[in-house]
């Protein structure tokens, strides 16, 4: 569905990825995991459109070359990005933010709505809070929230569980579980790499712009490599 | 009597401030960049009618058009060479930027068309009699035309999917993308908007002080912002209230308190209201969250 | 460039070149809010500049005009003249054309070992000519005008009461409207309002409103014809009949006004009426060339230039001591009148006062 | 003697260590409110802190946790009840003088002073302690080489408990993720505080960082012997660290005591923990 | 930090200071720089002095203050009715009334500053335009400073030498000030305003205290400025000064002494150098502008700051101050 192939991304002189990589089948969850820094968040920017791969860079979704395209195409394509800090619309209130998220206008806004108000009661309740003073872990809720109102076919999360409180991460995976199930397929960068790696199929270890294993979430969870740098011992 | 006469005048110098504060909220509101440049497109503005009306001997309505047609084109045009490399970095570099182009825009002006103004037939000539008052037709049009004007932007900002759009690229330009908004289009249809405004405020100047030089639009212009900022700059209301807030403020300063002062207790009064509301009198004090 | 020549070492590098160029500058806004004032004195000068040059220059050489802008910013005017004076090295300069640069150029040119003459054009304060002996002027003085107007108000008019309007960020608006209103409140006249606007200013309404309501006899608006167009309007739109008075600077209203119909009951005082003969052929070989009337310092620019070359031909030379000497004895007939200088450099011309009539200027009388 | 790390119940309804327990508690908070517009971010909230204790803040998201940060260092004013620290009741005080009574923090959203160099981000925070005048700033009197010289070193000294004196001359924006976090730390001991309050200290860092981090903020006590407030949604470091442990759902606290007790509570487990924790 | 190698560095900027003075002297007096260009270097000087200091406030304290002329009109006036007015004579009188110009400018720094820290950013910047178009408005109707006829007759005492010893005190005082705590809380007000509160930085007082700095040296330069050109217009101090003393600040780099100081000079000078464009000139530098914050967008020196110890030190030590 997805296929990255010699990705390559400068930030001015910094070569942040080196010829990455990788490719996310149709039904499939993978995760690329890596230390700070590693590149992860780079290469979903560079996926969606936000930053720009050096010559010779080619990203295919679902059989049609996207490494060209403006960001708000990708996004109408269907591939949907829930960006590393959430980034949703602080001055706007909840429920316009989820509108936003709707902006390329799949499906039914109010259905879709009321989806995500179950998923997340806690929005329901903050639905006409400006959502800059949510707290950390609302707005990341809100944020996933977002990304699931275009009904996309392939969505991005970039570190979903960062600041949530243990009770959340859970539904955050199960949620990722709970879509996958309904057919979407997911590419999940993650720190908390044993989570990541338990509801994956397959994962990626980056390291220093490059991919340095690549194997099936299960191999990954029991190499010592990957426990002793990513899983804490 | 003279009391409602100098509220009228007021009001009549508030609508144009009124529609000029709109321009520069509206731009303000999507890049957050005071548009210095916003008054210099009134000026080309305006010397599209003159130039229209005068020089080539088109009827009213056809000189009208040509510049409203013309400063839409302009203000994307200045967005896309000047503004648009600018995007990521500090706003005082943008705020350079216009201040370039305002300063481009003047002397180009001054080069074409000479620093002696031009005068223009009425646009709009008659009067109407009420009893003891009379009120021309441009004050009442002008008024008219401002707060129309007005209530369609606030529509269009609150109501459509192009407001939408713009609200969320003012506030976070690349989750905005990744909605599936189209940046570029979203801000260069905020400037066509802004500009047309600055040429329909144009008109109407044009109709109240039938005289046009490469200058003109600086104080327009400045006392225009001032009057977005009082209101709250970036709210659509706002622009409006402060436009009519600096125009009845300035028309009562000089008929009652003393006019070689005016400037500056207009400042003075501004001055206060900031100090009281910290985000001017529509806007609304979002205090950052630690 | 001018290399002086070996020979010739106690006169000034400038003179000689005998039969080369005369070189003199200009100074004055070109650029900024007050182009328009410095774009009409030169061209002004210009025009007589060229009309010498074509009939074999002065003393048989040509004429060459440096100019410069100065912004009408006192510190660009002392840049630009000081340029002029050790890098051009002209022999005199018209200008500078606001009160600010001028006062700026003529202190430092009074300061320097030989002062070069000067002329300006447009400079109406007072202090203009105060600092040294080099200054000239070929305008009316601020207060001449406003006291003319104020007793041709009382005298010939018979007002009873009068109002003012002016600019109060322009010093010879200022200086008007203080100058009418203590003659106005000498001869009897009362000054029933006296409002200002800034420089810029477009809407007067407030101002007109509270005029208006005292309905005087006469309504004195000292300011240069654009503004003054606006005020009238607004003014007349109001339904207001009073007598209105202006002063030089309306020369050249008949060009913007959009509406001349509102110009009745309007007296000036100028510097020439276009029924004079020499002004009026000025005015015809002005519209020719610029394709628009002269306002007045376009006319008292073609003076200045006039009376500058005139000293230089009587005085045989291009230097400086001689041509002011020579300056001083000026008596000539201008465009802007008969010019004899005072002692203190100022003109001595008469005064006419203009009215318009018909969409025409028509001279009322010499007063 | 007793167990020093053992739990003590206060009549006030606070708790403090062993170690704390003869010494005033260094941060009293009784009955502690606030309400943004109708919503009551926080109520009822009592809180002891003993001399050197760290205590734990956790709940779920949106319970309040930032807010006490924020009510403590003056931030926000409270509607209700009174903050009193080392015995002061910090009421109408702005943030600086807080800060200047010994209340020093690190904040969620990474707040540091992005294009400067890492040690004059830590010689800012020094600013109090660096004790030249005005005079001999602009003069450049000895004072001022003296003092400067004095800071620069401390700076340093600092920055080596995270081992970062080799970033000293760099932006503090160009640092990575886990170093920027570490370093708004040694700022805010810069202050010389005796109260360290920390916002999610762990947040974006792995689990081999995270136990990196933990050591560390066990070495920031036991050398500087001040109080921690920590708030962690990282359980791992909560429970390793945290003496004594407060948990807040909804701006109320719904159970305190020590991580053991904390673990086992089955309301806490209900609304916070969830029922596999893994570590 | 090497206490003789510090000692060394100021002896030497010493030295070129001093130095530069006497050989610009020198030439001027032998006429190899000729009156014209000597006299060019007068407002050059006043306008570094203008620059650097708003840029106190607009690079490092990160405001955006847009009334800096006004500080300059009450430094101008305030010396220029000290000029007149007190008993003092000659040089003495003079540094008196260039004192007495800038503190009552500082003191209008805290007026101004008062008020303006309720507000942040472009609210902020609207209070300093504000402020500089009442003082613009007051002298406008002052009658004792000749309103908009002017102020004249003001000794023309300020020569090269006056403007030198100021600026070179200016840009000492600054660079010193920047150098230190004060400096590093006025930059951790720009950088930010809550975590600087938080490390006990009285914001207020640093905010209040850098207008007033600022204010301090404008005045200054204000004083130079009437005494050098003999004659204040109120319209002179209007809004467009500010602007070109802001574009000065940004287009050098915000937050560098050295940009400002570049910039300042430059900027004075190219349309000088540009007058035989006459037409033109104004045209070229506004694309100027437009160009140069197009591929410069930090400005010409971003955050440079020339130092001494930079040229002489070994590579790679950046420890000096
Ligand atoms: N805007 C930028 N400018 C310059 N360098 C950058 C920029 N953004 C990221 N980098 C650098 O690129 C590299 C990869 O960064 P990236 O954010 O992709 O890492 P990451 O794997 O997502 O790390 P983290 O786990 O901290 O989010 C890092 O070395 C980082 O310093
Ligand atoms: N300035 C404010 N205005 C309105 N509501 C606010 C404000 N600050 C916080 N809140 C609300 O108060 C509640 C507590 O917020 P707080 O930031 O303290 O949560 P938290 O416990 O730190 O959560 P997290 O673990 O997600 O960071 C939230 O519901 C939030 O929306
Ligand atoms: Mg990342
Ligand atoms: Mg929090």
């Amino acid at each position: 569905m997805l296929k990255v192939e010699d990705l390559s991304v400068f930030y001015g002189q910094i070569q942040a990825l080196k010829s990455i990589s990788f490719e996310v089948k149709q039904g499939e969850v993978v995760t690329l995991i890596g230390a700070n820094g590693a590149g992860k968040s780079t290469v979903l920017k560079t996926i969606s459109g936000l930053l720009r791969g050096r010559n010779g860079s080619s990203i295919t979704f679902m059989g049609q070359d996207i490494s060209r395209m403006e960001p708000h195409r990708i996004v109408e394509r269907g591939l949907s990005h829930v960006p590393e800090g959430r980034r949703i619309f602080l001055q706007m209130s909840v429920l316009e933010n989820l509108q936003m998220g709707a902006y390329t206008g799949a499906g039914d806004m109010e259905a879709d709505i009321e989806q995500v108000f179950e998923r997340f009661p806690r929005l329901r309740e903050r639905q006409r809070q400006v959502a800059g003073t949510l707290s950390g872990g609302e707005q990341q809720m809100l944020a996933i929230g977002r990304a699931l109102m275009s009904r996309p076919k392939l969505m991005m999360l970039d570190e979903p569980s960062m600041g949530l409180a243990p009770i959340l991460i859970e539904q955050i995976f199960d949620i990722i579980t709970e879509l996958n199930a309904a057919g979407t397929t997911i590419l999940l960068v993650e720190q908390n790499a044993r989570m990541a790696l338990s509801v994956a199929h397959r994962g990626y270890v980056l390291e220093t712009g490059r991919v340095v294993l690549a194997d099936t979430a299960q191999a990954l969870l029991n190499s010592d490599a990957v426990k002793k740098a990513y899983l804490g011992g | 009597m003279i009391f409602i006469s100098q509220l009228i005048n007021g009001v009549h110098v508030g609508s144009i401030y009124a529609l000029v504060a709109l321009g520069y909220s509206m731009v303000y509101g999507i890049i957050k960049l005071i548009n210095f440049a916003h008054g210099d497109i009134i000026m080309v503005a305006s010397y599209a009618v003159w130039y229209g009306a005068v020089r080539m001997g088109l009827p009213t309505w056809a000189a009208i058009l040509l510049s409203i047609v013309i400063c839409p084109l302009l203000g994307m045009l200045i967005e896309k060479i000047a503004y648009k490399p600018l995007r990521g970095s500090a706003r005082i570099s943008l705020l350079i930027t216009a201040i370039g182009v305002s300063f481009l825009l003047q002397n180009l002006a001054r080069m074409i068309f000479t620093a002696t103004p031009q005068s223009l037939p009425a646009l709009i000539p008659g009067k109407l009699s009420v009893g003891p008052w009379t009120l021309s037709y441009t004050t009442l049009v002008t008024i008219a035309v401002a707060v129309v004007m007005m209530l369609c932007l606030n529509l269009l900002v609150s109501r459509t999917k192009m407001g939408k759009a713009m609200r969320a690229v003012s506030e976070d330009t690349e989750a905005a993308q990744l909605m599936g908004i189209n940046v570029n289009h979203t801000i260069s249809f905020t400037f066509a908007i802004g500009s047309g405004l600055a040429a329909v405020a144009a008109v109407l100047y044009c109709c109240s002080y039938p005289q046009v030089s490469p200058t003109m639009g600086s104080l327009l212009g400045l006392k225009a912002f001032v009057a977005a900022v009082l209101g709250g700059i970036g709210s659509i209301p706002g622009a409006m209230v402060g436009g009519f807030v600096i125009g009845i403020a300035e028309s009562l300063t000089k008929g009652y308190i003393h006019s070689g002062l005016a400037d500056a207790l207009v400042f003075l009064i501004l001055i206060v209201v900031l100090i009281v509301r910290p985000a001017g009198l529509m806007g609304v004090h979002r205090p950052e969250k630690v | 460039g001018s290399t002086p020549a070996p020979s010739s070492g106690t006169s000034e590098p400038g003179d000689t070149q005998d039969t080369g160029p005369i070189k003199i500058g200009y100074l004055g806004p070109l650029t900024g809010g007050a182009a328009q004032y410095g774009i009409a004195v030169q061209n002004g000068m210009m025009l007589y500049v060229d009309e010498i040059n074509a009939n074999g220059g002065v003393m048989g050489r040509q004429v060459e005009v440096v100019a410069y802008d100065d912004k009408g910013d006192a510190v660009e005017a002392l840049t630009a003249f000081n340029r002029l004076v050790s890098q051009d090295e002209v022999v005199a300069i018209v200008g500078a054309v606001t009160s600010g640069p001028t006062i700026a150029v003529a202190q430092e040119s009074a300061n320097m070992d030989n002062p070069i003459p000067m002329i300006t054009a447009s400079a109406t304060a007072d202090e203009v000519t105060a600092y040294g002996d080099n200054m000239f002027r070929s305008c009316f003085l601020d207060p001449f005008q406003g006291e003319t107007m104020g007793r041709y108000a009382a005298e010939v008019l018979k007002a009873k009461t009068a109002a003012v309007i002016y600019n109060n960020s322009s010093d010879y608006s200022v200086g008007l409207m203080e100058s009418f209103s203590q003659t106005c409140s000498d001869m009897g006249v009362e000054m029933v309002a006296v409002e200002a606007y800034a420089e810029g200013d477009v809407d007067f309404r407030a101002q007109l409103t509270n005029i208006n309501a005292k309905n005087p006899d006469v309504v004195l608006i000292p300011d240069y014809y654009n503004a003054v167009d606006l005020v009238i309007q607004q003014l007349r739109g109001m339904g207001n009949q009073s007598t209105l008075l202006g002063c030089d600077g309306w020369d050249g209203l008949l060009n913007v006004t959009a509406n001349a119909d509102n110009l009745f009951d309007c007296y000036f005082s100028n510097h020439y009426s276009a029924e004079d003969p020499m002004a009026a052929a000025f005015v015809e070989t002005f519209m020719a060339r610029h394709n628009e009337e002269p306002m007045s310092f376009s006319a008292t620019a073609y003076d200045a230039a006039r009376v500058l070359f005139d000293a230089m031909e009587r005085a045989g030379t291009t230097e400086s001591a001689a041509v002011i000497a020579a300056m001083k004895e000026t008596d000539l007939e201008c465009v802007t009148g008969h010019i004899t200088f005072n002692e203190k450099n100022n003109p001595i011309k008469t005064c006419s006062i203009i009215t318009i009539k018909d969409g025409a200027y028509k001279l009322d009388r010499n007063y | 003697m007793f167990d020093d790390t053992k739990l003590y119940p206060l009549p006030s309804g606070g708790y403090l260590t062993a170690r704390d327990l003869d010494k005033p508690p260094i941060l009293d908070i009784r009955y502690l409110g606030i309400d943004f517009g109708g919503l009551r971010a926080l109520t009822d909230f009592n809180l002891i802190v003993g001399r050197s204790e760290i205590t734990g803040l956790i709940g779920p998201n949106g319970a309040g946790k930032t807010t006490v940060f924020n009510l403590i260092t003056n931030v926000y004013q409270p509607t209700r009840g009174s903050i009193i620290l080392d015995g002061v009741d910090t009421k109408g005080m702005s943030t600086h003088q807080v800060s200047r009574l010994g209340v020093a923090r690190t904040f969620q959203n990474i707040r540091l002073f992005k294009d400067i160099s890492v040690i004059d981000n830590v010689k800012i925070g020094l600013h109090h302690e660096t004790r030249y005048q005005m005079p001999e700033a602009l003069l450049r009197l000895p004072g001022y080489f003296k003092r400067e010289k004095v800071a620069d070193q401390r700076a340093l000294e600092l920055l080596s408990i995270f081992d970062m004196e080799s970033l000293a001359y760099k932006p503090a924006g160009s640092l990575s993720y886990g170093a920027q976090r570490r370093l708004e730390i040694v700022r805010a001991l810069a202050t010389n505080p005796s109260v360290l309050l920390l916002d999610e200290p762990a947040a974006g860092m792995n689990p081999s960082e995270t136990g990196e981090l933990m050591e560390n903020i066990l070495h920031i006590r036991n050398t500087f012997n001040i109080a921690i407030v920590l708030i962690e949604h990282d359980m791992s470091l909560v429970m390793g660290v945290c003496e004594g442990i407060a948990v807040l759902n909804y701006g109320k606290i719904i159970a305190k005591g020590t991580p053991e007790e904390i673990r086992q509570n089955p309301e806490v487990i209900e609304a916070y923990l969830g029922k596999g924790v893994r570590e | 930090m090497n206490t003789k190698r510090t000692a060394f560095y100021y002896l030497l900027a010493a030295l070129l200071t001093v130095g530069f003075y006497f050989v610009l002297t020198g030439l001027i007096r032998a006429g190899v720089i000729g009156k014209y260009h000597a006299d060019m270097l007068i407002p050059v000087g006043f306008y570094i002095m203008l620059a650097v200091s708003l840029n106190l406030t607009c690079g490092f304290l990160g405001q955006l203050p847009l009334g800096h002329a006004g500080f300059m009109a009450v430094g101008a006036y305030t010396s220029a009715l000290a000029t007149r007015y007190l008993p003092f004579e000659g040089a003495l009188g003079f540094w008196i009334a260039l004192l007495l110009g800038a503190l009552m400018a500082a003191a209008f720094g805290v007026v101004v500053g008062l008020p303006a820290l309720r507000l942040s950013g472009d609210y902020l910047a609207i209070i300093t335009l504000g402020f500089g178009e009442i003082i613009k408005g007051i002298l406008l109707n002052l009658n004792f400073t000749g309103g908009a006829r002017g102020f004249k007759g003001i000794p023309k005492q300020t020569d090269l030498t006056t403007v030198y010893i100021c600026l070179v005190l200016t840009l000492f005082f600054i660079r010193t000030l920047i150098n230190s705590r004060f400096g590093r809380a006025i930059i951790s007000i720009r950088e930010n305003e809550i975590a600087a509160e938080s490390c006990g930085i009285h914001t207020t007082f640093y905010k209040t205290m850098t207008f007033s700095i600022a204010a301090f040296f404008a005045g200054l330069a204000g004083g130079l400025y009437a005494h050098y050109i003999g004659v204040l217009y109120p319209t002179t101090f209007g809004f467009d000064t500010s602007i070109e003393i802001l574009v000065m600040v940004v287009l050098g780099g915000m937050g560098s002494i050295t940009g400002s100081v570049i910039s300042a000079a430059t900027l004075r000078l190219l349309p000088e150098m540009l007058r035989a464009f006459l037409d033109y000139r104004m045209v070229i530098y506004s694309l100027l502008l437009i160009v140069v914050m197009i591929f410069r967008p930090t400005g010409l020196m971003g955050r440079y700051e020339f130092r001494l110890s930079k040229i002489f030190a070994p590579k790679g030590d950046k420890s000096h101050v």
